[in-house]
């Protein structure tokens, strides 16, 4: 069996890809875990939709503040230098094209850049999207973080989402345990392939014809 | 004089009638406007369409509006949810109406109520299930949707702090809908912790100005704070944290 | 020669229908006159569209504050319960339909509600048009505040207007020099004709066909 | 660490090109910034497109940056004033174009542009000549004319405060067009009075979140302040009131 890293070290992967100064949103799920890998010294500027820039982490037990939440509706704290705004203007903030980077979930990522992530369509599932299609064209790069495969066995990454879908083109690069995806105008790339990954074994686990960089 | 005070939450929604359209504002516990949805589940009005964020959590709040069967349909992004169960149960029975509106363009939408405008291009949702059947357009380049104002008949909305003339300021991310809720109903309704006199809120931090306010009813300052500050002992539901040994203690005694 | 009231009678008739608890735009020109006779016992509250509710009177002349400005750019105060906002906030406030009254100067007002007030539509002059056509159509009622003829002896109430339209069918009442009118689905209504002007010589005036009441 | 502050008006404005399409805020000589547009008459660009409620007045700011033949089109609501003599001449010699735009229009779509609304319907101009050849649209009984985003490559804008993060609070009506064109310009330059210590600013009045904010530059206190508070001792231009007096007393020494 192929080299899987961990959540956490996929969280880590990401969070060494964000540069000093950007402006983050973490979606709901496994990306908040890039937070914890977030250098201590660098200055990055977490955004969450429900209305703050320069969100911090969780606070003691003791000190859960219920008006200070985040998207998921779990306790954060705020930074010095935070803001606070309503929701409008919030989310012109993504729609506007301001935040730098996304890391969102996904159930699967077509080769053009399209997301599935808010259902799965199953019948008789109630629907429900929150602030995810916003969040799909909400940065000026969209990352997904999610395992290749499902637990199934299928790939994630597809030639053309069956899911429905969450947004068009709007994927930048996706982070998985076996290994980093470019979404480039020829398909999928690798950007990285982890341990005993090779542009082979995953084209051959995706079934999909991949690039190499 | 201007007073835009009311005495009680009661009174606050008593004339909210059956078949309205009711904004209530909040995400999560923070901005939720608690006291008013209780009132307006003891005023008992029916066939109401409620603009919420989600569709109800455990047995309290819009929880118990739906369980009380005073909603035929809900607007919001992210109604299923794991302690949605009573309008899970409703919408299964086809006993609740549903439109699923993507949290930004909610937002957008009820903001486009209170501004005037007709109705916007959003990329927000194009190409999706939810954008099917709407009006498509590429500008420059990109694709949009149109989409149409919400507006409402009522709003309810929780703010931390109003003066008579209904001038609001918030606390953190209570914000929320707050703002753009007050702006597209024909009556809004504020629950704040505290009315303070004309002029003790600072005219630079007024988040919500009076001109989008109707009513104002204090409802007394959240658990979590004392005069002002905060003080925590609560959890993110903001239930004292100490309640089971407080009642342990009484147990005890 | 039929009575004529002054501007400053015309102001305070126009100040005497304004009800307390109102939100009210006073237009660039003689509609500021109007502030002038708001009752100091009753609560009024004035808008100005470069951001502000709540504008009090001009300050003391040593006391003029760059920063605190009326929309013909006049130094302002802010009085106690006012608030601060941003353009977009300011016009989308009027163009929601928020304010109870703007009261705004005219070239002319047609029958049918039609308003000409920002140009005269000469060859060569310079187009400017500022907030007329948002304060023209932003507020649940738009009340002109005018003489009833220019000084050509022309009626400023015409059957449809000649100079360019500043909005359609957005006037709710004129105030004139010679009469108050109602713009009705019939025309204009007189609602009140000072002195010794009646409907009748009002008609002669204008040469419309006038409503009674 | 993150610092947008530069040392000079200079620096914050050296790098805009011939060609730029540049927004300037300011209503009047509230929220004018007046050192940066000075500092672009220095730096000398040209063939610009200016956005700005005016057209500039008297002979300084925007006025000298017209008269320097910098300007190639202006977007604006109200050129013509009593002391816009030199956008006049430049505008009836045809040398510099005008798109006129109703101010709330104007306000919107830069509003649009920096929340990402494709276009947007408006009720403002319906049936006038600022209409003329755009697309009409009756919703629900009202007729709206079709507007699109105003984007600039460049903002200059003017504000009270801001800390390294680029966090903005205004003061008074100075606050007017900040905070829309800081939202809808490539890069957004704002001068300020002073620069504080990150976290200086209270979250909850935060006027412009610092995302918005690339660089900021301190230009000094308004001659009408004293340690934060009002002193007044100024006209309307903010000229000091005992100029004359100042100078016939050197005159009489």
């Amino acid at each position: 069996m192929s080299t899987r890293i961990s959540r956490d070290d996929l969280a880590k992967r990401i969070a060494a890809d964000i540069p000093e100064g950007a402006y983050v949103n973490l979606g709901i799920g496994a990306p908040t875990l890039v937070a914890n890998f977030l250098p201590d010294d660098l200055e990055i500027i977490l955004h969450t939709e429900n209305g703050l820039l320069g969100m911090g982490p969780a606070p003691e037990p003791g000190l859960i503040d219920p008006d200070l939440i985040n998207a998921g509706k779990q306790p954060v704290t705020a930074l010095a230098g935070a803001a606070y705004f309503h929701h409008a203007d919030s989310f012109g903030m993504m729609r506007g094209g301001h935040l730098d980077v996304c890391v969102l979930g996904a159930f699967q990522v077509s080769q053009d850049g399209d997301l599935a992530n808010w259902s799965t369509g199953a019948p008789g599932a109630i629907p429900a999207v929150g602030g995810a299609m916003d969040l799909a064209i909400g940065a000026k790069d969209v990352y997904v973080m999610t395992d290749l495969l499902t637990k199934q066995g299928e790939s994630k990454l597809v030639e053309s989402c069956t899911y429905p879908l969450t947004g068009v083109g709007c994927v930048s690069r996706v982070y998985t345990d076996h290994a980093i995806f470019d979404v480039t105008p020829d398909g999928f790339a690798v950007r990285e392939a982890f341990g005993d990954n090779t542009i082979e074994s995953l084209a051959e686990l995706t079934g999909l014809t991949l690039v190499g960089r | 004089m201007i007073d835009k005070t009311v005495p009680s939450v009661e009174q606050a929604v008593g004339d909210i009638p059956d078949g309205a359209t009711v904004m209530i504002g909040g995400f999560g516990r923070a901005g939720q406007p608690v006291e008013l949805i209780d009132a307006l589940i003891a005023h008992g009005a029916k066939d109401l369409t409620i603009v919420n964020n989600n569709a109800g959590n455990g047995d309290t709040g819009l929880a118990a509006l739906l369980a009380n069967k005073q909603v035929r349909k809900i607007v919001c992004s992210f109604p299923r949810q794991s302690d949605s169960w009573v309008f899970d149960g409703l919408y299964r029975a086809g006993e609740i109406e549903l439109e699923l509106v993507p949290q930004g363009n909610l937002a957008e939408r009820i903001r486009a109520a209170g501004a005037g405008i007709g109705a916007f291009f959003t990329p927000t949702g194009v190409g999706t299930q939810l954008a099917e059947g709407k009006e498509e357009r590429e500008i420059d380049g990109r694709r949009y949707v149109l989409e149409y104002p919400i507006r409402a008949d009522f709003a309810l909305i929780s703010a931390l702090r109003a003066d008579r003339w209904g001038n609001l300021v918030y606390r953190e991310t209570a914000r929320n809908f707050g703002p753009i809720m007050a702006s597209a109903a024909t009556t809004t309704i504020a629950q704040v912790d505290e009315v303070v006199p004309l002029g003790a809120i600072e005219p630079e931090t007024v988040v919500t100005p009076g001109i989008f306010v109707d009513r104002v009813v204090a409802v007394g300052q959240r658990l979590w704070l004392r005069d002002g500050q905060f003080v925590g002992g609560v959890d993110i539901e903001g239930r004292p944290l100490d309640a089971n040994t407080d009642e342990e203690k009484e147990d005890a005694a």
